[in-house]
């Protein structure tokens, strides 16, 4: 059942992201990521990846449809016709995906035991067995996060401030001093 | 118990389903934005709720979980109080941008878009000054 | 379709006064759950963040700006970094190895549970802040590409920015 | 059984919500679309958990449930004409 679940979910992705390709309104395309998000959160739950859904849900519903849609409004929610199709682009885009799809036939299947991470050196059964009584809490992906991985978390935690950073430097630092009060209906029909 | 936990839940379930499969099946065939916010927004309450009371039967029933019957609750709840207001928003937004509400035929039921933008201003003398064309 | 000058939404005020606060309660449940259940600290940073920008969006970003001004939103992406590094510093400090946090309790399972506690809130709070102000610089951000392209008639479009003294 | 069913029967609506989300001729009718998504999924986040015995996963469903009202009080936002620093309401205006 849970295959069947996941089979269904993951070709609506299909037809969303097919449908974020065609369609020329953008804002219409960034309403679809909304959709793509939600989809992707509903498979990751079903495939046992409950964080990872989690995290799914909080950053792809809310925050990022208001970054899409505060980029929008700096430019235009109109994408450029194309000029032509060029036939040698088609076919590398085609060549490419295939290759991609080739190299996805050496993974191991979905839930596989003989997985590399699974084997090797036993490390996700020592972290199933022992980081209870090493770190502690019940839920593994926390204590391997924030415990066995804390530099790497670290890192991850410097990246988005570092990107934070970024950004409000691209969209300027400046300070605004408070308006004043002017209804917004009056100064509609003003 | 069991007996009893199916004859609860089956009936409501089937009820849930049909809420949902009807809201989407409106959404789909109805001819204007307004018919299939009508056709969307109280299945899709009814239904989160009816099955949501499915799921809180069998989470205090079957798994005995405070926590799992407070967190349906919760989602029920917000539910209850986010999807009518997500409507309404939309509805009242559509009409301010102007969009002009079709019948069954597809003839428009405003004379223009600006009706509707002064049908969806929120203070009452300016909605009372338009009237509908028939 | 066209845009319309701003609206006051009553129904939608009074729903965001209802559902702001369960959502930095249940963001502050993801916080400090997140041993026990999914979550932790980024997606706790992001639920917080998404009901001062649910605020902001149904209220103004002027309301907004007063509850949580950009300069706190500022300093809290920076003190979340500080607050990770620095358990990281207590723990050399101590003499163990950075972000080793046996040393922080008495004994070791106590005391990474206060690391763990310590390094998801600095993870929460650096979240927390980099979405309010990318919030912030998004909707504060004046440009004039998006009036030209509003397809509202030259006067609305006038009466309904203010200009603003530099 | 009864959770099969049902996850089947929001997967219906489902798709069909997704042919409106990917045909619907406003931006309006998308956001409908992708509003009712966002509740059918909290249903099947919320039923998936039951399903696999594991309820404890409500948390995330609780999460779209609270924060799929956002994306769509964005959207609508953004078809209000631009005007960034002077979110003022009187407090008795409707």
């Amino acid at each position: 059942m849970e295959t069947f679940i996941v089979g269904v979910l993951l070709s609506f992705l299909v037809i969303i992201a097919i449908g974020i390709i065609v369609l020329r309104d953008l804002l219409a395309a960034v309403i679809l990521l909304g959709v793509y998000s939600l989809i992707a959160a509903g498979a990751f739950v079903v495939m046992d990846a409950v964080d990872v859904a989690f995290t799914e849900a909080a950053v792809g519903a809310g925050i990022s449809t208001i970054l899409y849609l505060g980029a929008l409004r700096f430019t235009t929610d109109r994408q450029k016709p194309r000029g032509h199709d060029s036939l040698p682009a088609l076919l590398f885009v085609v060549l490419t995906g295939a290759l991609l799809i080739y190299g996805t036939l050496d993974m191991p299947h979905y839930g596989s035991a003989t997985s590399p991470a699974q084997t090797h050196e036993q490390v996700a059964v020592r972290f199933l067995e022992v980081s209870g009584d090493e770190v502690g809490p019940p839920n593994i992906v926390t204590s391997v996060l924030a415990s066995y991985r804390g530099y790497d978390t670290l890192g991850e935690t410097v990246v988005v401030f570092a990107a934070g950073i970024a950004v409000m430097s691209l969209l300027g630092l400046r300070r605004r001093r408070p308006q004043q009060d002017i209804s917004d209906d009056e100064r509609a029909e003003s | 118990m069991e007996l009893l936990l199916g004859v609860l839940a089956w009936p409501l379930a089937i009820l849930g389903m049909i809420f949902l499969i009807a809201g989407a099946v409106g959404m789909t065939r109805l001819p204007d934005l307004y018919t299939r916010l009508h056709a969307a927004s109280v299945t899709d309450t009814g239904g989160t709720l009816v099955i949501g009371l499915v799921l809180l039967l069998y989470a205090v029933f079957v798994y005995g979980s405070a926590m799992v019957a407070i967190k349906l609750l919760l989602i029920m709840g917000f539910t209850l109080f986010t999807a009518p207001t997500a409507s309404h928003v939309l509805a009242k937004a559509a009409l301010l941008s102007g969009l002009v509400p079709v019948d069954g035929k597809g003839e428009p039921l405003l004379e223009s878009s600006e009706q509707a933008t002064q049908l969806g201003r929120s203070r009452p003398d300016a909605s009372s000054a338009v009237q509908e064309k028939r | 379709m066209r845009r319309y000058p701003r609206q006051s939404h009553r129904v939608l005020q009074v729903m965001t006064r209802l559902l702001v606060p369960f959502m930095i309660l249940f963001g502050l449940y993801v916080q400090f759950h997140g041993d026990y259940g999914p979550g932790g600290g980024f997606q706790a940073g992001v639920i917080i963040a998404a009901g001062l920008i649910l605020y902001g969006l149904v209220f103004g970003i002027q309301r907004a700006r007063s509850v949580c001004p950009p300069s706190w939103a500022r300093v809290m992406m920076s003190l979340g970094v500080l607050i990770y590094a620095g358990t990281g510093a207590v723990t050399m400090l101590l003499g163990a190895h950075l972000l080793d946090y046996d040393v922080l309790a008495h004994d070791p399972l106590h005391g990474q549970h206060w690391g763990i506690f310590a390094v998801e809130l600095g993870v929460g709070v650096t979240v927390t802040g980099v979405m309010i102000s990318l919030f912030y610089g998004f909707s504060s951000a004046r440009n004039s590409i998006d009036r030209k392209n509003s397809g509202l008639p030259s006067d609305v479009e006038a009466s309904s920015t203010v200009e603003h003294p530099q | 059984m009864l959770f099969s069913v049902i996850a089947i029967a929001l997967l219906v609506a489902m798709l069909l919500t997704l042919v409106r989300a990917l045909a619907g001729p406003t931006a309006f009718d998308r956001l409908l679309a992708v509003n009712s998504f966002g509740t059918k999924t909290v249903l099947l986040i919320a039923v998936a958990g039951f399903l696999m015995g594991r309820p404890e996963f409500l948390d995330i469903a609780l999460s779209y449930a609270l924060i799929n009202f956002l994306g769509t009080v964005a959207v609508l936002k953004y078809f209000e004409l631009p005007d960034p620093d002077s979110g003022h309401y009187a407090e008795d205006d409707y």
